[in-house]
């Protein structure tokens, strides 16, 4: 299980995550420029509403007008799941910007209800307040030339993607969602793709369809005809290691969206450090080098 | 009364049973000191503990703090009741005999403000019938030596421990203090004394005041703090006493639901006492003991003590997926970081 | 820099100035080391702070632990980040320039592995401008001395500090570790080093374990418990370092709003530094600030130096109303006690 | 301001509470029997309703047939509020039976919304269980000779004297109730005693109503011509002081209920003890020796 190593690149290393190895392919990531970030802003945002959209699934809105103003696809912002009078729980709990509007200053979450956190919004007073910061992090990346997007979303890792899909439709990209959960009951984001007119193709544990082999034989078959300029993956390793591969056979730019515990959400903290061990300095941080990074596949060769 | 035949008083299902060196319980379950009374057999059945435990007595009648004695605080409590004790005679006369209404053993927590006191006390109670074992609450100030708590030194805490021992027929238990700089060394110390089990851990000391009044909320000024939010504190305080002794370690703070007993349990306490929950909820012990037997039943364990001290600290193995690793980048060993991060 | 002629960079309304010897300050808040950065300027106006306070450096490049470096728990959370830093030519060049962008006092946090480390730095630092303080994180392990925490020797604390203070144009202050059994001999020696004043208290070294995987859940095993559920500690450690030192005191440890900043003012802290909250809240600082100023305005206080260090320990006095009073029934001089109990 | 101290009396000495002194009389509290004490139960009672009473005064009603069968005026219940998934709060709440009927197994509780314990109390979601202890501690006695009882509350210490004025009245006892509180919108309870036939005299602070020396003399008015044979006081000290010296006067027993902050509400944990000092051993615990107390008023003499 020790898995292969590739030598150190000096001039990389600050900017390199890490690298997923597997039997024949090493998925290496790295830090994208940090140009679409946001200014990010602190807001006491009404929550307008919670729709349950799913199983264990709830859909929150705030009125957060500036962060809406600001924000690109792939942010999220910090929320406080305390309430005005309580100070715990101390951590703020980031969340994906699934959707949002400018003009009425609208932002929707999309999460599952996991622990604590997730449980006070979902149960938060409508129009009680709840400190907001964002937009944070770096966004994906949509290049003018693409005309192809490919999204692979695992659980709640769709709702990193929905709002990079509706940019893309905005442009006229054509999009292929696949959407991947455990059970039907926990597919979500399937209507908003839909509507924004992405193709959408649902999987899940439960009959198989979620295998990444299985996907992988649909994929190579439904993509033989068709280029992919990018594809965008969130929310599992193995997906990410499939996006890596097809993007790899495609030449299309593939990025991720990662997850980490965190405290500031800002970048001053360091609690979200991918975590890298042996670099000369830190490992870069999800929260500001990231959530979006950029996945390369590379064959193994021999010569290490 | 050793553990494979002690008959069980109640059936939990798996095998729950654990041992303090000769004193078998029929599980690792137990309240703390100071936090339980036979009162609470009027709410519950008793026999369902592995054990109870008296509050400190000491050997003559005390009056204890002024109000007040209690102040809640953020995930915690804390309490200054200055241990009242009505003396050892009214003990084994009056509130020994409550205690036996149960099956179950009863541990008496001994407490002293002089090396000497313990000693009188563990002589007043030898051989008195009911007694499965002693704890130590060496948490209070030693007058004789300036009034600084006698759990904080080494030396003190060897000597009351091997006074008592000395003097019993039963187990001795030395329960510690967490205000001190190392924990492995009172704990070391404890073993030494020829304690057959340590419990760890007693209060923090804490503060709070009134901004009305301006003056300490605590009647005593300063007070023990407990319940949640110290848990993570006291695990690894019991995590470094399992690594400096070999007997038995009993895990207490904080301890609320059978998760935070678990993890007490799996970095190496062979018996855990719930102190604080049993006032947030009478029947708080009882959760913990079920949750305990389902945790233990849904790993497929044969018994708890499979789980016992079985903290991996592996953390790449316990943490990777098999098929993939974040592998450093830089062509060190590989040193696998968690693979969650992009697990959702 | 004199706190009385020091502009005001914000009307509070009371006088909130204050002093850490030749360092004035506009008010008695500041950020906890760890828990702040110059990114924070975009949610809010820093120039309203106290002073700002750096994340602690060291001299070279570290990497910092692995993940995770975070857990939450009950009232308050872990880390163990494991300080990374990009050194301390970087940091002159480019960190401090940011933290430049304001006119509020920056205080810069220092760490090291050895003595020698904090010495080295602070010629490194020497005559640096826009450094106000430098702020002496001894919560750091010596390596040279087994790995044991540097802060719990009062020897090496005194070294480290009078060695930068020898070597420092600017006040140094000494942040002391909770670990430990006494405090206030760690401020003695801070004290006897030759520090301006002491900030109390870093993080208490606490445990999470993870029982899926039934590993700890911080990277680096243990980590240190922040939060409002160390509250009550940190104010106990405050009071006993004020009893023991006659230097100012930095109050730090759970402090998340004014309420909770006037009780470390009110047991005789100068300042109160703010951590964890500002995590749970950004801008939990600026409703520290405001509240004291309405608690100094609404008590019709001159300033707030009338308030630091004014607790009651005289608690009958202070609690009780001055025509009745719970006497004490055996003839013994009268032991008043609170009078609340008959109060709603 | 030093209190004249009693000679001490080793007898009384630990059933002694204390003594509150003035300039003139002195009250003497004492331990009543324990007789009428009855056996606490736990049960995981579902909160049946919320009526908010008075401003910041709500009742709740639990739905707690056991507590119900075994209550007698002056007891209490030990309420958690910390919720299903929550460990804190630690410590539950006191509160007093304020009603309950055996019949149907409802207590009601009415409680003035102080801290963060009563406002999740008044918080709590129609229906969850909330766990419960009681009854608890020493009842109120209540004579066969008695014919008339005074009821002295102040705020809502009036809440500890509504079932004795309830089981008065079922016994064909007058009832006179003095309803003492700041404002008028935080007076509560009289409804309750109007409806079972009490006498009631709501007092306030805001028309100087409340003030004790007014009160005195209304009471030397009202009292000349009618027997008082019980006084019960709850909730002030100054209460309590007026209501010991009514009953030298007229030779009537007086019974106060205490507050102490509490952690068990059993006698366990000896948190709540009445702080005496200088006793041989502990002072009463107001859980347990408690809530109500003998009170008795002395003159002082000069020689002491
Ligand atoms: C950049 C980013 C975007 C995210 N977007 C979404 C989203 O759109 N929808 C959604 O459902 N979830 C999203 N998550 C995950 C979400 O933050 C966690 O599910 C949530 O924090 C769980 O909180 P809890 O209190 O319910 O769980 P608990 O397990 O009680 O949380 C305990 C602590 O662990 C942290 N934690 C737990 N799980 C995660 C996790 N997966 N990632 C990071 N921290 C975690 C919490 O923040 C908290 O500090 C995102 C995470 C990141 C980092
Ligand atoms: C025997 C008894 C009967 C009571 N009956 C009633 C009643 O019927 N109606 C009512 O409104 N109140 C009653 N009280 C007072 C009630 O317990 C407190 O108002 C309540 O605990 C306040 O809790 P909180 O969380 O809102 O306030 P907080 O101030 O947040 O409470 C903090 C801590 O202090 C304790 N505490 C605060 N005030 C009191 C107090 N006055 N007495 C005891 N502990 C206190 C709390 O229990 C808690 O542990 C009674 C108290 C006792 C001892
Ligand atoms: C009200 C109260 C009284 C206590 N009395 C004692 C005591 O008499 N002897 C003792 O050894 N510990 C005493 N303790 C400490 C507990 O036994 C226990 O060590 C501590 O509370 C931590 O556990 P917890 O967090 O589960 O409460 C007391 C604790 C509380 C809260
Ligand atoms: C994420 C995090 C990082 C920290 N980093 C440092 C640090 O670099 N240097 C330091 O002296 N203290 C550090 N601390 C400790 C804080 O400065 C502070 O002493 C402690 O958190 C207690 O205060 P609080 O409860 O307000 O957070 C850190 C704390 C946290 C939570
Ligand atoms: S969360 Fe604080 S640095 Fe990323
Ligand atoms: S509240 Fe525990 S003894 Fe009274």
């Amino acid at each position: 299980m020790t898995p292969d190593i590739s030598p150190a690149d000096p001039a990389l290393a600050s900017d390199m995550v890490g690298s997923w190895t597997a039997s024949s392919v090493r998925v290496r990531l790295a830090c994208i420029p940090d140009i679409g970030r946001t200014e990010p802003t602190l807001e006491h945002a009404p929550v307008l509403e919670h729709v349950r959209v799913a199983a264990d699934h709830v859909l929150t809105t705030l009125d957060a007008p500036t962060m809406a103003s600001r924000a690109e696809p792939g942010q999220f912002a910090m929320l406080t799941v305390a309430r005005g009078g309580e100070d715990s729980p101390v951590l703020p709990r980031p969340m994906a910007l699934y959707d949002w509007d400018a003009a009425t200053g609208r932002v929707d979450f999309l999460y599952r209800v996991f622990g604590d956190g997730t449980a006070r919004m979902a149960a938060w007073p409508v129009g009680e307040l709840m400190t907001a910061v964002g937009p944070l992090g770096r966004p994906f990346s949509l290049a003018e030339t693409t005309a192809s997007l490919l999204l692979l979303g695992r659980g709640i890792g769709i709702c990193s993607l929905t709002a990079l899909a509706a940019r893309a439709r905005a442009r006229g990209v054509a999009v292929h969602a696949i959407v991947s959960a455990r059970r039907p009951d926990a597919i979500v984001a399937t209507d908003f793709l839909e509507r924004i007119g992405a193709t959408v193709w649902p999987v899940v544990d439960t009959d198989g369809s979620s295998d990444v082999e299985r996907l992988r034989a649909r994929l190579d078959a439904q993509l033989r005809d068709r280029a992919v300029d990018q594809v965008a993956v969130c929310g599992s390793e193995r997906l990410l290691r499939l996006a890596a591969q097809v993007g790899r056979r495609l030449d299309a730019r593939v990025e991720v969206s990662l997850e980490a515990r965190m405290a500031c959400g800002l970048g001053y903290c360091h609690g979200c450090s991918t975590g890298e061990k042996g670099l000369a300095s830190e490992a870069p941080l999800v929260c500001k080098d990231g959530p979006v990074f950029l996945a390369r596949a590379e064959a193994i060769g021999k010569a290490q | 009364m050793s553990t494979q035949n002690a008959p069980r008083r109640h059936d939990y299902g798996p095998d729950l049973r654990v041992a303090l060196g000769p004193l078998g319980l029929d599980n690792p379950v137990m309240p703390a000191s100071g936090c339980f009374g036979p009162e609470l057999g009027s709410l519950f059945d008793l026999n369902r503990l592995g054990a109870m435990v008296t509050k400190t007595i000491f050997f003559g009648a005390r009056s204890g703090n002024p109000a007040h004695r209690l102040a809640e605080t953020p995930g915690g409590m804390l309490n200054s009741v200055g241990i009242p004790s009505r003396g050892v005679d009214a003990f084994v006369e009056q509130i020994l005999p409550e205690y036996r209404r149960w099956q179950t053993p009863t541990i008496v927590s001994l407490g002293g403000l002089s090396v000497e006191e313990y000693w009188d006390l563990a002589d007043r109670l030898r051989g008195v019938p009911g007694i499965a074992a002693l704890e130590l609450n060496v948490s209070c100030p030693n007058l004789e030596a300036g009034g600084i708590e006698m759990g904080a030194s080494p030396a003190q805490v060897e000597a009351v421990v091997r006074g008592v021992v000395d003097r019993s027929t039963v187990p001795v238990i030395s329960k510690l203090t967490p205000n001190v700089t190392s924990i492995a060394e009172i704990a070391r110390a404890s073993e030494a004394g020829g304690a057959t089990a340590i419990t760890a851990v007693n209060t923090l000391v804490g503060m709070a005041v009134d901004l009305d009044t301006r003056a300490p909320v605590i009647g005593n000024m300063v007070g023990g703090l407990s319940g949640p939010a110290i848990k993570p504190i006291a695990l690894r305080m019991v995590w470094e006493v399992r690594k400096a002794v070999s007997i038995p370690v009993i895990g207490c703070g904080g301890i609320a639901r059978a998760c935070d007993a678990l993890e007490f349990l799996v970095v190496g306490a062979t018996v855990v006492q719930v102190g604080t929950a049993t006032f947030t909820r009478p029947d708080a012990m009882l959760g913990v003991i079920d949750g305990i037997a389902d945790y233990v039943r849904d790993r497929g364990l044969e018994s708890i003590r499979d789980l016992i001290g079985t903290l991996r600290t592996d953390r790449g193995a316990a943490e990777t997926a098999p098929e993939l690793t974040l592998a450093a980048s830089t062509g060190h060993p590989a040193q696998p970081a968690p693979s969650r991060s992009v697990q959702r």
